[in-house]
Formats: C-alpha cells, structure tokens, sequence
C-alpha cells in the first residue's frame, strides 16, 4: 500500500492555510503529524480524506488519483479518517455503531430490506461476528451495548479506530487520537494501533502528545503555518532548531 | 361506535399517515422538512382531479402516492446537499410554491375556487357504514405505515439513516453517501404525505389552496416533538395529542366562557407555539421518551 | 422606460425592508449560529409597538423609536427565555422553538390588538417629476430611514468595540470564548440589534401597507432568501441581495404573473443555492 | 410521565365524550325541530361568527315564544367552523350524525360552505349560508336544490358594478382582484356584464395578498389608461393599493366593494385620497320592521348596533324563513316538504310580513312574502337572493349613498 499525498493546498480568500503539502506514506508505514495549533494539520486531514476541496494537489492511493472523488468514495477505496472530536453516532450502542460501519450491506437498499430478508439477515450475521471481534479487539466488550454517546473519551476514541476497522480500512487518518484520554489507556491504544500496523494497515496521525507519538510512528512531519517546515525520523526532528522555534509558545514536549 | 368519534378517528389517521412519514424524515434520518403541507396537497390535489375526471379511486390514490413522490425527487436532488437549516427553508418555499401553483394554474386545480363534490371512496351503504369503511380504511393504511417503519428501523438502512441523524460527517468517513439515503427517505415520506392527502380528499371532499398552509406543516412537527421524536409510540401519541387538542378547544368554550370567540384562532396557534419552544427546552424527547430507548 | 424606472425605484424600496429583514437574520445566524423563523413575527412586534407609540405620543417619530425598543426587548426576551437555554445544543432545536416563539409572538399581538387591519396615518403626497420619472417622497423616506438604519448598524459592527467583539465571535465562536471574549454582552447586543432591525422593517412594512398579527410572517421567505443570497452571516450581503430581490419582483411578475410574485426569492433562493451555496458575498463556509 | 397509548386513547375519548355529554344530556326531546348553527365563532370570520350564533338562538326563542313552527319546538345546537374547511366538516359531521340537526344554517365562508354542503345534501337536510362563491348555486354542490344562498354571489355584484359603470359613463374600465373566489367573482361577473353590453375591460390583474408593494400590478393596469378601476378586494389589500395609487398621481375612478370601501377605509387613507370612490352594497332592509326586531335582539345580546354585522341579520333571517316554511308545510313535515316551502313563504305574491309570529298568523289567510332584516329575501331558481344595489359615493370623507341599482 502506497499513499501519496502531492502538493496539497488550500486558502481561503486569499489565506493560505495549507500550503502545497506533500507526504509519502509507503507500505505499512506509521506517520505522524505535529506542528502548533493552527499549523494546518486538520486542514490537511480533511484535504487528503475530501472532506474540503483542495485547490491544488491530489492524493494517489495506489496508484490511483482520488482527487477528484467524493469523500465517501475515497473512504471506500481504503481510506478512512477519524475526527479530532470524536464523532462517534451518540444514540446509537456501541454494537450498533460498529454493525453501520460494514461495508457493502444490502440490507442498506431499502427493496432488500423489505423483500430479501433472509440475505439480509444472513449478512447481518456474518457482520455481527465479525463485530465481535472488533469489540473482543478493542477489549470494549463490557460497553458493547451501551450508547455510544456515554462512553468516556478513550472509548469513542477506540470506537472510532473500531468503525474504521470495520470498513475494511487499508490506511488510517487518525487526528489526535490521544487527546482527552487517560494515560493507561494511551498506551492501550497505542499498542492496537501497533497491532493494526503488524496486520498491514498504515496510519498517518496527527498528535500533539509528542512522547506517545514518537513510540509510535517512524518517521515525523513538522506543519507551520499551512507548511511542511521538516521531516524525519522522530529524534532528528525534534533536535531540528527550526521546528523548535516554530514551538516556542506551542508547548514542545 | 359515535359518528362523531369515528370522525375524529379518520382525521387523525390521516394525520398519523402525515406524523409518520414526518418521524422518518426528522425523527431518524434528521432531515428538517417544513414543507411536509406541500406534499400533502400535491396528494389531495392529484387524487382529487383525477378521480372527478372519472379515473377509478384506487388508481388515483395511487397515483397520488406515486406524484408526491415525484415532486419530491427534483426538490431533493436541488437539496438534500445542503445544509440542515438550507434544506429547512428550501421545503418551505416549496410547500408555498406549491400552494401558489394550485392557486394560480385554475384550468388544472379550479385555482381559489377549489375542488368541490370530490367523491367518496365508500359510496353504498348507509352513512355510517361508509364512515366505518372510510376509518378501517384509513387505520389499514396506517397500520401498513407502522409495520414499515418498524421493518426499516430495525433494518441495516434503518440504522445508517440513524447514523446520519447522529453524525453526517462520520457516515461519510466511513464510506457511504448519506445524500443517497435521504433521498430515499424523503421520497418515503413525501410518498405517506401524498398518500394522507387524497384520504384527506375523499374524505373531506372539498379542498382549496387555503387548506394548505405551513400552519399545517408546523401541527404535525407539535404532534412528533411532543409525542417523542423517532417513535413510532411517539408518533403515534402526539397525533393523539394533537387531535384532543384541535377537537378539545372545541369543548373548551363550554369549560371556559371566558376566553373571547374571536381570540381562540390566536389561542390555538399560541398553544401550538408555546408546546414548541417548551418541549424543544424542556423536554426534548418529548412524552414517549427518545429514540435513544428504543 | 419611465415605468420601468419607477418599478425599479419601487422595488428597491421594498427591496431594502426585505434586507433590513434578511440582515436580522443574517445577524443572528453569523453570532447565534441558527436560523431564526421568530424574525418576521418580530417585525410585526415592531409595527404595532410603533403604532401604539405614535398614538401615545402623537409623534411618528418617538413611535417609532417604541417599536424599536419593542423589538429589541422581545428579541432580548426571546434570548434570555428561549434560545440561550438552547446554545449549546443543535441549531434545529433553536430554529424549531423560533418557530414557537414566532407563532407565540403572533398570537399575543392577535388576542391583544384583534385580526382588523391597523394602519399609521401618515400624510399621503403626490409625486413630483424628474425628467419625467415619478418620484414618491414617502418612498424617499422609507428608503432613508432603511439606509440609516443600515448605517447605524455598520457603525455598530466595525467602529464600536463591542461590534468588533460581535464580529469576532462571528468569525470564529471557539477561538473568540477562548481568547476570553465574554460571549454575554456580544449576545446581548446581538439580539438588541437584530431585534431593533427587524422591527425597523416591520414598521416600514406597516407604513407602506397595513398592519395585521399575519403581515410578518410573510416576510420570512424573502427575508431567508436574502440572508442567503448574501451569504448566510453577511450583513452587506443581506441588504445588497434583499435590494435583488425587491427589484427582481417588481420587474419579472408583469411576466411571469402576479400570483407568482411570492415565488420569485424562492426561485432566487434556489438558484442561488445550486449556483453558489455560498451567496454573492460568502465567506468560508462548512460547505458540504 | 409516561403514557401507554391505551392510556392515551382511553383519556382521549374520555374527554371527548365529557365535552358531549353536556349536550347529549340536553332535552332531546323527540317533538322538537333540531337545527345546527354552524357559525364561524373562530378564525377569519371571528368577528361576525358569535353574532350569527346568537341571533340564531334569539331567533328561535322568537318563533318558541310564538308557540313553534308547524307544532314543534326549534332546538338550537351550536358548533364552530373555525373558518376552516377540515374544522367544518368535523362539527357538521357531528351535528348530523350526533346531534341528529334537521336544517345547517349560517355557514360563512365559500370554502367551509362548499365543504359542509355534501354532507347536507347527503343527509337530506337544507344547508342556509351566507358565502359569495357562485359555485354553491349549480350542481355538483346544490343538485339537490337544498342550499339557500342569503348573501348576493359575488357574480351579481360583478354584475352590479358593471351597470353602475355603464350609468357613469365610463368607458374604459380596468379590473383588479384579490386572489380568492370572492374577489375573483367579482371582477369575472363584472367582465362578463360589461362585454355582454359591448364593452371592453382594458386591463386586469390577479393579486396575491400580503405583498409589501402593489406596484408593479398597478402599473400593468395604470399604463392601460382606464378611466375606471373595478376591483374586487378587501379591507387591507385596497387599503395599500389606493395608498400607492395616489402616491403615482394618477386621477382614476374606483368602483370598489362596500366591505373594502367603507368609513374604516376613509379613516385609514383619509378624505383626500377617497374622494369619489364608488362604494357598492346589496341594500339591506334597515328600514324594515324585521330590522328593527333584529336590531334590538342584538343589542340585547351584543350590546351593540345590528348594523355592524350584516351576517347576523342574515342568521336571524335563516331562522325566521326556515320557521315560516315549516309552518306552512304543516305538522310533522319532513326536511322535503319544508324545503318546498321556502320560496312559498319568502317570495312575492302573499301578504307582506316581517316576523314569525305575523307570519304565523298570516299564513292561515294565504300566501305570504316574508321580507327579511337582511334583504328583503326572494329567492331566486337557485336559492340566491337576488337583493338590489346601491351606489355610494363618498364626498369629504362622508359615503352617501346616491341611487339604487335594480338588476
């Protein structure tokens, strides 16, 4: 799996906030991306996952051109975001959330539903198992039936990397996944994350825990406004003097 | 069985056909649709000229169905993109425009005159036996409604138009279109709308532009808000709330003379207002309790 | 040719009621982020505070000035009882309990003053003529007192520090609470103006035609249509577009008929919304 | 709080039938003659809805105290319209079906009276009302010759108007209507008289109400030059067109009618603007006996001038012509039989008389010809009344009333 993201831009009326960003994300890489607040990074997230309309650049998964796709197609194609706030489907049980995640149901077309019920339950079955183990993965067994709006911020953090499991994901974005979560659960995700990696999943992750994130990831991108300033494995990055000064009130670790 | 509570008990299926097709756009999918009236008049309007112009009932109430529907499909394909509130506006002007189309085209609709002598469905029989058909007739369509609302709800498309209730934006990200499913719910529920106004039709036998105004639009959004959004109990209870209203403030002169005749239009719509803005604050799940408790 | 200018300086006086209409809501929906159906009812507020004003006082003046002290207390109202209970939850909830709110509204004005027409007894003068165009002073006022109004409010907006707060807010609410913006006195204000605004147009409506509990909520769809031609959050916007809008009706319903006239901003709304969702004057907008 | 939905149906009906039992429990006592007043209490016609129910009530306390017609007692079930077709055919449902009413009277507005009239004609039982729209005279709506129409259509006043423009002499008029079947009626009414006596109607618009300007109809017919403008429109709308009108500086004439240019109209615009505006009325019978009986029933009951609600006298009129047919079909006559009576007891040819009870009295002699507090009430093949006009003229802020006009 090869993730190209080229010259990624985007202003708004005459402001640059993202600034011809490119990134490479080869096999089963972990890439991680800082940079101060403001610096451009969930920009670029929702840029590459066609959530906002880049003005110039593309994203090339595979050798396949996704700059002109919508952001559900581009999911489709492997390619799947979580969100900075978690967005996970509130009155919706955790169960639930993971079930609407599978792809291709046709239970979703609405003659189907009605007229096919035996495919339709069939297919639910087999998503039901396979939920199973995602929740058994993610160890979320316990709130499986609750809603997903009552979980604490750890769990709808692991309920989002679930959902995108669920899609049968081949690279993830995750933004800020460590954000408002407790420091064992951090390390709880960070070694799902590692696990997902070993199983031939990319991640490309934005994260202003710089610790977490250099344990994981093996290779760091450095955002300021709307730029990349530096690249590199994560001790020559932050050894760089330039990202240093770009941090100065942002809060370097 | 009252001629009189048989009455009241065909309007309010009629009422419920509207009520369930409104819960399905607003109450799973979260689609905010005020020009639920507009598709009710395009029912009303289509069952009423064809069936004066000799076409046989069932085909016009079909047809009626299927209309609705129709004039549904443009305005989603104009809409359903946009914005919650955009799409808010958008169906209101719609359901104004419609009305304005069914006032101003008088060589199709009879313009402000309106469609007078539009005939029964039920035609033999003694007065009360038709209106016992008119009601059994209404509740089967009802009752059809609700075991599909209960299909899909518990369907796998039930759950994603849920999830686009809770969260648009993830639904994407997880790969589906949510535009293709509110489309098709918005086709649904345009499809009950139109099908609730030729019952709405036979029944009364005469409309006119007048008769479809947002004020309409807004009771069915009363009777869901205070029933309980995406219930089908709540759908089902708020129809009933609002029945007891509209027909209880007819009682209510008898219980209390003070109240002024002539203010009681004002009363009415000031009740309809305050039970908005209370139960949006206050109790938002309305009397049924949340979807959340299925 | 005449005709046609004299349609055109018609339309855009009432094009300038609808974008004093459409700034209240544009106003609103930039800082209080919904879309606030409670608006033309507010202008009818408006108009009967100004009337029971002008009889009380026997001046159109200080009439006036009640009906604006009318809409901005009941927009205040409307926001302490209403819709800040409802800040931090969806904007529908807001925009469905200002529908509340709006029939609420009019059923108060209809129990109080009854459904019979009300009018302000303004003198009625004939026209004079330039170079063969007729000119009517009351609509030279009317379209006056608009532009005042519009500039009493751009003041507001950008020379004051509040308004600068108040734009703040508007461009970013995050950043402005975190920036330690106390979003009270912004909110405050914001509903004074859009308040006051509204009834402006709600007493201008009144004294070019007659005043009913009804008149308002006929404004709301053009009212909508301008905040959204302006771009939705844009104050000059509204009022340019709502100036379209008067013009477009006055100049297109000789040919598309009169009935329609209502369905000319929704067309406008429409094709605005298919062209550029963003309106003429849009800015970054989460548009999906 | 939590209600199942038998709870909820169960409390429903419960409230339903306390709100009947109160009048279930009135004396339905078989001999009586039952009669539905279905008034609009609520909504648009508020203002004139709670007169009518009372002046049908007094009424028939007049023809009870002179002993009931054709040997029986009137009984009176009041129900609401709200103005609202689905409304108004919930309570005449209910009077019918319920109530078991023998006659409907005082439907107000077109679209209620269109809508109430299939169950009426349905149930066999005369449906007396007071709407303009010419629809309710013709079949589909009054096949069965059961509707009675106390409100000249709106056709005739169309008609009116163009015989009051043909007397002034004017010839090049130009029409304006208020979107709706009444405003509408009229201008048609008047373009079909007008073109039937070989004139031509230079202009005319259809317009929407609530605009914030009536400038661009107003142009359309102003650049056709007319020399008068018919109009058929209300209080509000006229209010607005006239106020842009004289605000163009145009000197055009107006022939408006009497519910839209009357002294609420004067005072909203003032004298200058009004000056010349013909005003035209169907002559209501103020002068008469029966105007008089009227008139102090509702000052009684109102406590105010009967002059103010026209629609009042119509209902009281209802019940006294409806009384009188009843007596005339004599005893135990069916909702047929009396309504066969009808032109019997109200048209000419009879003795002249302005009350039941003289009525009453008269019909043992012959014929009679009841002449009403609101027309003097001849009904034509249709079940119209066919009143005459009047054409007022309004001078220095005064509407004076000029010359008649006999169609």
């Amino acid at each position: 799996m090869i993730l190209n993201i080229n010259d990624m831009s985007k202003a708004y009326s005459g402001l640059v906030v993202v600034d011809k960003v490119s990134i490479r994300l080869h096999d089963c890489e972990m890439i991680g991306v800082i940079g101060p607040n403001g610096a451009g990074k969930s920009t670029l997230f929702s840029l590459v996952t066609g959530f906002l309309e880049a003005n110039d650049g593309d994203v090339v998964l595979d050798g396949r051109s996704l700059g002109r796709h919508s952001a559900a197609e581009r999911a489709r194609h492997g390619m799947v975001r979580t969100f900075q706030v978690p967005r996970e489907f509130a009155n919706m049980t955790v169960r639930e959330n993971l079930m609407a995640a599978a792809p291709r149901q046709s239970g979703e077309n609405l003659i189907s539903a009605f007229f096919r019920p035996r495919l339709v339950a069939a297919q639910e079955k087999e998503i039901g198992s396979r939920v199973d183990e995602t929740i058994a993965f993610l160890k979320l067994e316990r709130v499986a039936d609750s809603l997903a709006g009552r979980l604490s911020g750890g769990q709808k953090k692991l309920l989002e990397l679930g959902r995108a499991l669920m899609t049968g994901a081949r690279v993830i974005l995750l933004d800020e996944p460590f954000a408002g979560v407790n420091p064992v659960l951090i390390e709880e995700l960070s070694s799902k994350i590692r696990a997902l990696n070993a199983r031939g999943i990319g991640f490309l992750i934005i994260e202003h825990d710089l610790g977490a994130l250099s344990r994981l990831v093996s290779k760091l991108y450095v955002m300021d406004r709307g730029r990349l300033i530096a690249s590199g494995t994560p001790q020559e990055v932050l050894a760089d003097p330039l990202v240093r000064e770009a941090y100065i009130g942002g809060g370097l670790a | 069985m009252d001629a009189y509570l048989i009455a009241i008990g065909t309007i309010a299926g009629i009422y419920l056909l509207l009520a369930l097709g409104l819960n399905l756009q607003f109450g799973l999918t979260g689609l905010i649709n005020f020009g639920h009236v507009g598709f009710f008049c395009v029912g009303a309007y289509t069952s009423a000229i064809l069936s004066t112009k000799g076409v046989p009932i069932p085909l016009s109430l079909a047809a009626a169905a299927v209309l609705a529907m129709l004039a549904a499909w443009p305005l989603g394909i104009i809409s359903i993109r946009l914005r919650e509130d955009y799409f808010a506006i958008v169906t209101l002007g719609f359901s104004e425009v419609v009305r304005l189309i069914v006032t101003s085209e008088g060589w199709l609709t009879n313009g402000v005159q309106g469609i007078a002598g539009i005939p029964r469905i039920f035609r033999d029989g003694a007065g009360e036996a038709q209106a016992v058909l008119m009601l059994g007739l209404t509740l089967a369509f009802c009752f059809i409604a609700i075991l599909a609302m209960m299909r899909i709800v518990r369907s796998p498309f039930g759950r994603m138009i849920e999830a686009i209730r809770d969260n648009e934006e993830a639904v994407r990200s997880l790969g589906k279109e949510p535009a293709g499913f509110k489309m098709q719910v918005l086709l649904l529920g345009s499809m009950l709308a139109g099908l609730s106004g030729a019952l709405y039709a036979h029944y009364i036998g005469y409309i006119s532009p007048d008769q479809f105004i947002p004020f309409v639009t807004f009771q069915v959004w009363m009777a869901i808000i205070m029933g309980g959004v995406g219930r089908i109990s709540g759908t089902i209870a708020g129809v009933l709330i609002l029945m007891f209203f509209l027909e209880g403030s007819r009682f209510l002169r008898d219980f209390a003379p003070f109240i002024p005749e002539v203010s009681m239009a004002s009363i009415r719509l000031g009740v309809i207002g305050l039970a908005l803005i209370l139960f949006t604050i206050y109790r938002p799940q309305g009397l049924m309790g949340d979807f959340t408790k299925r | 040719m005449t005709s046609f200018v004299e349609l055109l300086l018609s339309g855009i006086t009432s094009g300038l009621i609808i974008g004093l209409a459409g700034l209240s809501v544009t106003l609103v929906f930039g800082i209080a982020r919904f879309s606030n159906a409670a608006t033309g009812d507010t202008m009818t507020l408006g108009a009967y505070g100004a009337l029971m004003g002008t009889s009380l006082t026997g001046s159109l003046l200080a009439g006036g000035l009640i009906g604006l002290a009318a809409g901005a207390l009941s927009a205040i109202l409307a926001y302490v009882l209403v819709f800040r209970p409802l800040q931090n939850r969806s904007p529908i909830s807001s925009l469905l309990a200002s529908i509340g709110v709006a029939f609420f509204i009019r059923a108060v004005l209809g129990v109080v003053f009854g459904h019979d027409q009300m009018v302000f007894q303004m003198d009625l003068v004939r026209p004079f003529r330039l170079h063969g165009v007729r000119i009517q002073p009351n609509d030279l006022k009317f379209a006056g007192v608009a532009i005042l109004t519009l500039a009493l409010v751009f003041v507001v907006l950008h020379l004051t520090p509040i308004g600068r707060r108040m734009r703040a807010v508007a461009d970013n609410p995050l950043l402005a609470r975190v920036s330690g913006i106390a979003p009270r006195p912004v909110m405050f204000t914001l509903w004074a103006i859009a308040g006051a605004v509204a009834a402006v147009a709600g007493i201008l409506l009144g004294m070019k035609t007659v005043v009913s509990p009804e008149s308002g909520w006929d404004m709301l769809l053009p009212a909508f249509a301008a905040a959204v031609l302006g771009g939705i959050g844009h104050p000059v916007g509204a009022v340019l577009a709502g100036v379209i809008i008067g013009v477009a009706q006055e100049l297109a319903t000789p040919f598309v008929g009169f009935t329609y006239k209502i369905a000319i901003s929704f067309l406008v709304l429409l094709l605005v919304l298919l062209v550029r969702p963003r309106g003429l004057f849009g800015k970054i907008e989460g548009v999906r | 709080m939590k209600l199942t939905r038998r709870q909820t149906l169960a409390s429903l009906g419960l409230a339903a039938g306390a709100g009947l039992l109160p009048r279930l429990a009135l004396s339905q006592d078989a001999g009586a003659f039952r009669i539905g007043a279905l008034n609009p209490v609520t909504g648009a016609g508020g203002p004139y809805g709670t007169g009518m129910q009372k002046m049908i009530l007094a009424a028939a306390e007049a023809v009870n105290a002179a002993g009931g017609a054709g040997g029986r007692m009137l009984e009176i079930f009041a129900e609401d319209t709200q103005t609202q077709p689905q409304a108004a055919v919930l309570a005449a449902k209910k009077l019918i079906d319920v109530n078991k009413v023998q006659a409907i009277l005082g439907t107000w507005s077109s679209g209620v009276s269109l809508a109430v009239i299939p169950l009426t004609n349905e149930a066999g039982i005369p449906l007396f009302h007071c709407s303009g729209a010419p629809a309710l005279s013709v079949p589909p709506a009054n096949e069965k010759k059961l509707g009675y129409r106390f409100q000249a259509t709106n056709d005739r006043f169309g008609r009116a108007f163009a015989e009051i423009a043909k007397k002034e002499g004017f010839k090049r008029p130009a029409t304006m209507a208020f979107n709706n079947a009444s405003g509408i009626g009229n201008t048609e009414g008047f373009t079909r008289a007008w073109t039937a006596m070989g004139g031509e109607v230079v202009a005319s618009v259809v317009y929407e109400p609530a605009q914030p300007s009536y400038r661009a109809e107003l142009q359309k017919i102003l650049d056709a030059k007319p020399d008068v403008i018919v109009t058929g429109s209300y209080l509000a709308d006229t209010t607005i067109i006239l106020r842009e009108w004289y605000q163009t500086g145009e000197e055009t004439k107006w022939i408006i009618p009497a519910w839209a240019a009357n002294p609420e109209l004067v005072k909203a615009l003032g004298p200058a603007v009004v000056e010349g505006i013909i005003s035209v009325d169907s002559i209501s019978n103020e002068g008469s006996p029966a105007f008089a009986a009227y008139d102090a029933a509702y000052q009684k009951a109102i406590g105010k001038s009967g002059l103010g609600n026209v629609y009042a006298a119509m209902a009281w009129d209802m019940v006294t012509v409806l009384a009188l047919a009843m007596e005339a079909a004599g005893p135990g006559a069916d909702a047929s039989a009396i309504n066969a009576k009808m032109r019997d007891v109200a048209n000419p040819d009879g003795t002249k008389v302005s009350s039941f009870a003289e009525g009453k009295a008269a019909l043992k002699n012959g014929k009679i010809n009841y002449e009403g507090a609101s027309s003097i009430l001849d009904f034509d093949e249709f079940g119209d009344v066919t009143p005459d006009f009047a054409a007022s003229f309004i001078r220095n802020g005064e509407i004076k009333r000029e010359y008649q006009v006999k169609l």
